[in-house]
């Protein structure tokens, strides 16, 4: 798909078609459950009853490969840090990573020998979402976040 | 409604220790008839039943345990917990502490033996299989290493984390300070 | 129409039938030989022997060649592509293709094997010839269908006892 | 999924599949084994002949971090032990300190401990639920939990105005008395919860699939149990009767009547029977809490400084995993000298190998479940 | 000029049926999604158009655009073939299915056989996936799957001819002219018990979803694809189900026939019919748990092919006796 990318100046015809694309992406993001502690849980919360990812579209998906977003829920620690970075490979792009809680964000309160001072450390990330752990709401206002995110990104169009 | 008097829920114990004695002195005597001169201390942290604590020789330990463990008036079946202490003045630094339970007697007891650096303290997985992760994770911590273990490898850190971050020599923020690094994705592949 | 695809159908059999002994690797010889099972499945419906047609799929391609397969994943395939392929025996086999070419002209030259000539004409008459298949079946050729019957139930028996063995064992 | 290099016992060999072994590595990010662990097995067919837990990918040095800062200071760190159970872990910690001091406690603040350390127990099992029967593949059971642990969590924020990580407790009692609110809530929840329960029940307790896959599987004996230091409703499955709560009671539990529940089996069957069990008696022992809840003061008096006398002190509670205890060195400082931190999560996942050798691997996903670990009280 | 006119009907109605089947399937993504929702009380897809009725457009357009990623150790060609074999079969299987009196793409002799033949070729693409994706993970979910489909065709194949043996032919339309009077679920309630037990295992359904069992083996044999690779097996999924319940509208509801004294069209009977069905496959996934490997061998095994059996020899003893 890669030939078109990219390749067109900006008119109105591209960029309906880079809306529709952005529409698409956005009204189907698939997160990879990277769970990792107490923010799992909450993760998990808001895919059950009552916050419901799924009239979002968001499923989760339990393979890299077949996943659009990474929300990496929870404290990274060095030992699990290029474990998360060769998830983060493996998946296919276009990619995004929600950093979700204060210990992904910036080690939260873990100042010490075994934890990584945030994720950004191996992965890009996308957006932040604060919270010890986050509310699932907080993480719901996360993923709008990073769908006006991709809502703005360019895809056939030349980047500005 | 009870009585707010006996509220602390901890004064339970059922040891018939005299009331001057220390707590674990029937304990003591069972060992020290069988195996004399292996308890080399007795305490207990303010007299409490459950905080008895005997301090055993190092290499005596496994015979005391399956004595604790086995005899009637012990039957200290259960390895509660298993761990260990950094005291880098003193001249045995390593104290590494056994917690166990009796289910026949409702009572607990704490073993207590302690190491020079780098000298190895007797395994207690033939006695109780339940020490085998928790000697391991001392190992991981402190750097103590078991004689007898089956499989003693790291467990928590990372096999190639050459040093042993719970003992008191060992800085908090050895290697993941809270100043601003640039982000390393480099390391990782990227 | 139906030469075309006659030849079309021929021609593949020949070319997987190729690809089939000349891959190195075993798991694509096994789908080359699906596919020319495939194009003989083609044949046969030209044919008009539709039910012979599924069979084949049914029975081979989707059955037996899945057992192939499913036999060849589990051992390790890497070390067949690294053997070496030939075994100086091309003069061999080559012997062995012209005897087998000669007796297929020789049987074809003189029209076939006579059993199968006196029914064919059924066959090809009735539209369904699922219903005259059946007859035949179970009438004129009843005693080699069952002695086939029996050799597949030995085979199974035989299956069975085999692997019971390595249990308990 | 992918594979982390680091040494293990079990070789990585390069015979593959059907020639006889299998080597198959799950985590540490799996969708079942709750959390960051990796388990590698050594397979014959489908059968289990070996097994190796990595785990530590979740240790944030919460020890270590513990020796560096105030008693009080601790508490947080306690609720992201066991953050399905956050409040059982702070009450493991402050009746702990507690008995370092040798302080007195209010008769309310004991119920309310008691009461909401038992909602913490309904919440950590029903996640347990939820899960477990998730990796057996019913999905229903799942989202109906979620759905009431949705109200235990709605209640913790009534009290204390978070829902995951509640730091509920203080040294000395409670922060603040709790508000009416909550105690109206809390009879409501107790009243509804039986019934719910038997929702899960009639799904799955008489459910020819989850029996098939229950039953007779990840068999453990009481003896073995005990010799591998197994406690908390793993060790009940097996038929032993010990709950510290009986035992060694603490916070109201002298006053309250439940009844403890065991298994027979133990197997995974019977550890789903006694954590439904427990939801059970923690209703009941909700509503005698509730029942009995004296009037007064909710913290004794605290010194604005908290240091303590010289000593050691250890002191364990029934978390909803098992036995959850600190071990406690005081230096007579502000700051402990060693915290430890008896994890029964990392006890009985020690007894992972021996109840799956010998078993499917279908089961081993079960039996992690039955064994209901939470990685960041393991790992610690 | 005949042969040429009767070419492009037939294209024609191949290209209608191929359109609304694969409509059809992706929104039967959406429909399962929103039953399960419902009956987990949930609300299910609701933001992407009027009750997330764009949800399927959506997931295939992004699917569609998603890199395609090949694994290094893969094999490559194999790799790409495998998700064409799963969805080729699965579309083929409709060009025999009469969807009414007179809107059917061909009628074959073997109508049922052709199906069961052609579905037969769908391991071939899981077994292919799972070898090709050089990973143990996939390798194990193919397998397993692949022992699973071989077995239980073997059932669905015996519970069919109970069916057959009252209708008497292979072709589907003469089948459902079979069941003008009496639909055959009532004759043979047992052979439609097995029918659709051998089916739900046929398509990977709980709770003999083993070969995806999410939380075993991650994803099973498609662990390793994504984009577009992956949405063929998705749909084939799906296409997959709606075959089989079509199979079973066909030989055991009467087909497009309905009621006498309601006037709908047929295809209008068939669709209602196949909903019914379909919805209950939905259904069963929201609430059974799942099966482990051996059990689900035992139960085929040592309950449904005795079953089967005693049923065709019932059958067969009724029909000469009384027929």
């Amino acid at each position: 798909m890669g030939i078109v990318e990219g390749k067109f100046s900006d008119n109105f015809v591209t960029a309906r078609i880079d809306s529709l694309v952005a529409w698409a992406r956005k009204s189907a993001l698939w997160p990879m459950t990277f769970g990792l502690a107490c923010c799992a849980i909450e993760m998990m919360a808001s895919g059950a009853s009552r916050y419901d990812f799924d009239r979002f579209g968001v499923i989760f998906r339990a393979t890299p490969r077949q996943s659009d977003v990474m929300i990496v829920a929870g404290t990274v620690t060095h030992k699990m840090g290029q474990a998360l970075r060769r998830v983060y490979d493996q998946m296919p792009e276009p990619r995004w990573v929600i950093a979700m809680g204060n210990c992904a964000t910036c080690g939260g309160p873990y100042a010490n020998y075994a934890v990584m001072q945030g994720v950004d450390e191996v992965v890009p990330v996308d957006v932040y979402v604060p919270g010890c752990p986050p509310r699932p709401e907080s993480l719901m206002w996360g993923v709008m976040q990073l769908q006006k995110k991709i809502e703005q990104e360019r895809y056939i169009r030349r980047k500005a | 409604m009870p009585d707010e008097a006996q509220s602390n829920g901890q004064e339970e114990g059922s040891a018939p220790a005299a009331a001057q004695a220390p707590p674990a002195q029937d304990l003591r005597e069972l060992v020290e008839r069988e195996y004399a001169g292996t308890i080399l201390e007795q305490s207990a942290y303010k007299d409490m039943a459950d905080e008895a604590t005997l301090v055993v020789r190092l290499d005596a330990l496994p015979q005391v345990g399956s004595l604790l463990r086995d005899h009637p008036s012990a039957r200290f079946r259960l390895l509660s917990d298993l761990t260990a202490a950094h005291f880098p003045a003193e001249e045995r630094p390593f104290h590494v502490v056994y917690h166990l339970y009796s289910f026949d007697h409702n009572r607990r007891l704490r073993l207590k033996v302690k190491a020079h650096e780098g000298e190895q303290v007797p395994s207690v997985v033939s006695v109780w299989s339940g020490a085998n992760w928790m000697e391991r994770e001392v190992f991981d911590l402190f750097g103590v290493s078991f004689k007898g273990h089956p499989d003693l490898r790291r467990i928590l850190l990372p096999e190639d984390w050459g040093s042993h971050p719970l003992r008191k020599d060992y800085p908090l923020e050895g290697r993941g300070e809270r100043v601003y690094t640039k982000p390393r994705r480099k390391e990782y592949g990227e | 129409m139906e030469l075309v695809f006659f030849y079309l159908f021929a021609a593949g059999i020949v070319g997987a039938s190729l690809l089939m002994v000349t891959r190195a690797n075993v798991i694509h010889a096994a789908l080359s030989l699906v596919l020319a099972f495939l194009f003989m499945a083609g044949l046969f419906v030209l044919a008009g022997a539709e039910f012979l047609a599924g069979v084949q799929i049914l029975i081979y391609a989707g059955g037996i060649m899945v057992l192939y397969l499913f036999s060849i994943m589990l051992m390790n395939v890497g070390v067949a592509v690294r053997l070496r392929q030939w075994h100086r025996q091309s003069a061999l086999a080559l012997a062995a293709a012209l005897l087998l070419a000669a007796e297929v002209w020789v049987v074809l030259g003189r029209g076939g094997y006579p059993a199968a000539q006196a029914w064919s004409w059924r066959l090809g008459q009735t539209p369904g010839n699922v219903e005259a298949l059946g007859q035949v079946l179970y009438t004129k050729f009843l005693f080699p269908f069952e002695v086939a019957s029996v050799l597949l139930l030995a085979a199974m028996i035989g299956a069975i006892v085999l692997a019971k063995r390595q249990i308990t064992r | 999924m992918f594979e982390v290099e680091s040494s293990t016992r079990i070789e990585r060999s390069s015979v593959m599949p059907g020639t006889e072994e299998l080597i198959i590595n799950m985590g540490p990010q799996h969708p079942s084994t709750h959390g960051v662990l990796r388990v590698i097995l050594r397979l014959d067919g489908e059968t289990v002949t070996d097994c190796d837990c990595d785990i530590g990918f979740l240790h944030r040095g919460t020890e270590k971090i513990g020796e560096n800062i105030t008693y009080t200071m601790f508490i947080p760190y306690t609720d992201r032990l066991d953050y399905i159970a956050a409040p059982s872990s702070n009450l493991a910690w402050v009746t702990a300190v507690e008995k370092l001091f040798g302080w007195e406690i209010p008769m309310r603040a004991h119920y309310i401990r008691s009461l909401v350390a038992e909602f913490s127990r309904i919440s950590s099992h029903l996640l347990w639920l939820a899960t477990h029967a998730l990796d057996i593949g019913a999905m229903t059971v799942f989202l109906w939990c979620f759905r009431e642990r949705e109200m235990v969590l709605d209640l913790f924020e009534t009290a204390f105005g978070a829902r995951l990580t509640v730091n509920a407790f203080r040294l000395g009692g409670l922060f603040q008395d709790v508000p009416q609110k909550f105690l109206d809530l809390s009879q409501e929840f107790a009243d509804l919860f039986p019934g719910r329960i038997g929702d899960y029940e009639t799904l799955l307790t008489d459910n020819r699939i989850w029996l098939q896959r229950t039953r007779g599987i990840g068999v453990i004996s009481a003896d073995d149990a005990i010799d591998l230091s197994l406690t908390g409703p793993v060790l009940r499955g097996s038929g032993v009767r010990w709950d510290i709560r009986r035992a060694e009671p603490y916070a109201a539990y002298p006053y309250l009547d439940f009844v403890v529940p065991v298994g027979e089996n133990g197997d995974v069957y019977d550890r789903y029977l006694v954590r439904i069990e427990e939801m059970r008696q923690s209703t009941r022992i909700i509503q005698q809490c509730l029942a009995q809840l004296p009037k007064g003061p909710v913290s004794c008096k605290v010194p604005r400084t908290i240091k303590p006398p010289a000593g050691e002190v250890y002191h364990s509670i029934e978390n909803p995993k098992g036995e959850f205890g600190f071990y406690l060195v005081s230096d007579g400082s502000e700051t402990p000298y060693r915290v430890r931190i008896r994890p029964p999560s990392f006890v009985n996942l020690g007894g992972l190998k021996k109840l799956v050798l010998g078993g499917l691997v279908a089961d081993v996903v079960a039996i992690i479940g039955s064994i209901d670990i939470v990685l960041g009280e393991c790992d610690r | 000029m005949e042969i040429a006119a009767e070419a492009v009907i037939a294209l024609v109605k191949i290209a209608v049926v191929l359109g609304v089947v694969s409509l059809v399937v992706a929104y039967l993504t959406y429909l399962e999604r929103k039953i399960i929702a419902h009956i987990q009380q949930r609300l299910g897809p609701m933001r992407v158009g009027w009750h997330g009725l764009l949800q399927p457009i959506a997931d295939g357009v992004k699917l569609f655009l998603k890199e395609d990623i090949i694994p290094d150790k893969a094999d490559k060609v194999v790799f790409v073939i495998a998700p064409i074999m799963v969805l080729v079969p699965a579309f083929v299987e409709y060009s025999v299915l009469p969807f009414s009196s007179t809107f059917y793409i061909t009628q074959v002799n073997i109508g049922i056989f052709f199906i069961l033949a052609v579905s037969s070729l769908g391991v071939f693409g899981i077994v292919m996936a799972g070898w090709a994706s050089n990973s143990k993970y996939s390798l194990l979910g193919a397998l397993r799957s692949a022992a699973q489909m071989l077995s239980y065709e073997i059932f669905l194949g015996f519970s069919l001819i109970g069916p057959l043996m009252l209708a008497g032919s292979l072709n589907m339309q003469k089948i459902v002219e079979a069941q003008s009077d009496v639909w055959f679920v009532f004759y043979q309630p047992l052979a439609f018990v097995v029918f659709f037990i051998a089916a739900l295992a046929e398509t990977n359904r709980v709770p003999f979803d083993l070969p995806e069992a999410e939380t075993e083996l991650v994803a099973g044999f498609h662990t390793e694809y994504s984009g577009m690779k992956f949405a063929f097996f998705f749909l084939a999924e799906y296409a997959n189900i709606m075959v089989t319940s079509s199979v079973a509208v066909t030989l055991f509801f009467g087909g497009w026939k309905g009621i006498s004294w309601i006037p709908l069209p047929g295809f209008v009977w068939y669709a209602l019919k196949l909903g019914a069905i379909i919805f209950v496959f939905i259904w069963l996934r929201a609430t059974l748990p799942r099966y482990r490997y051996d059990q689900l061998m035992r139960l085929g095994w040592k309950f449904m092919f005795p079953l089967v059996m005693a049923n065709i020899f019932l059958t067969g003893l009724v029909k000469y006796l009384f027929l």
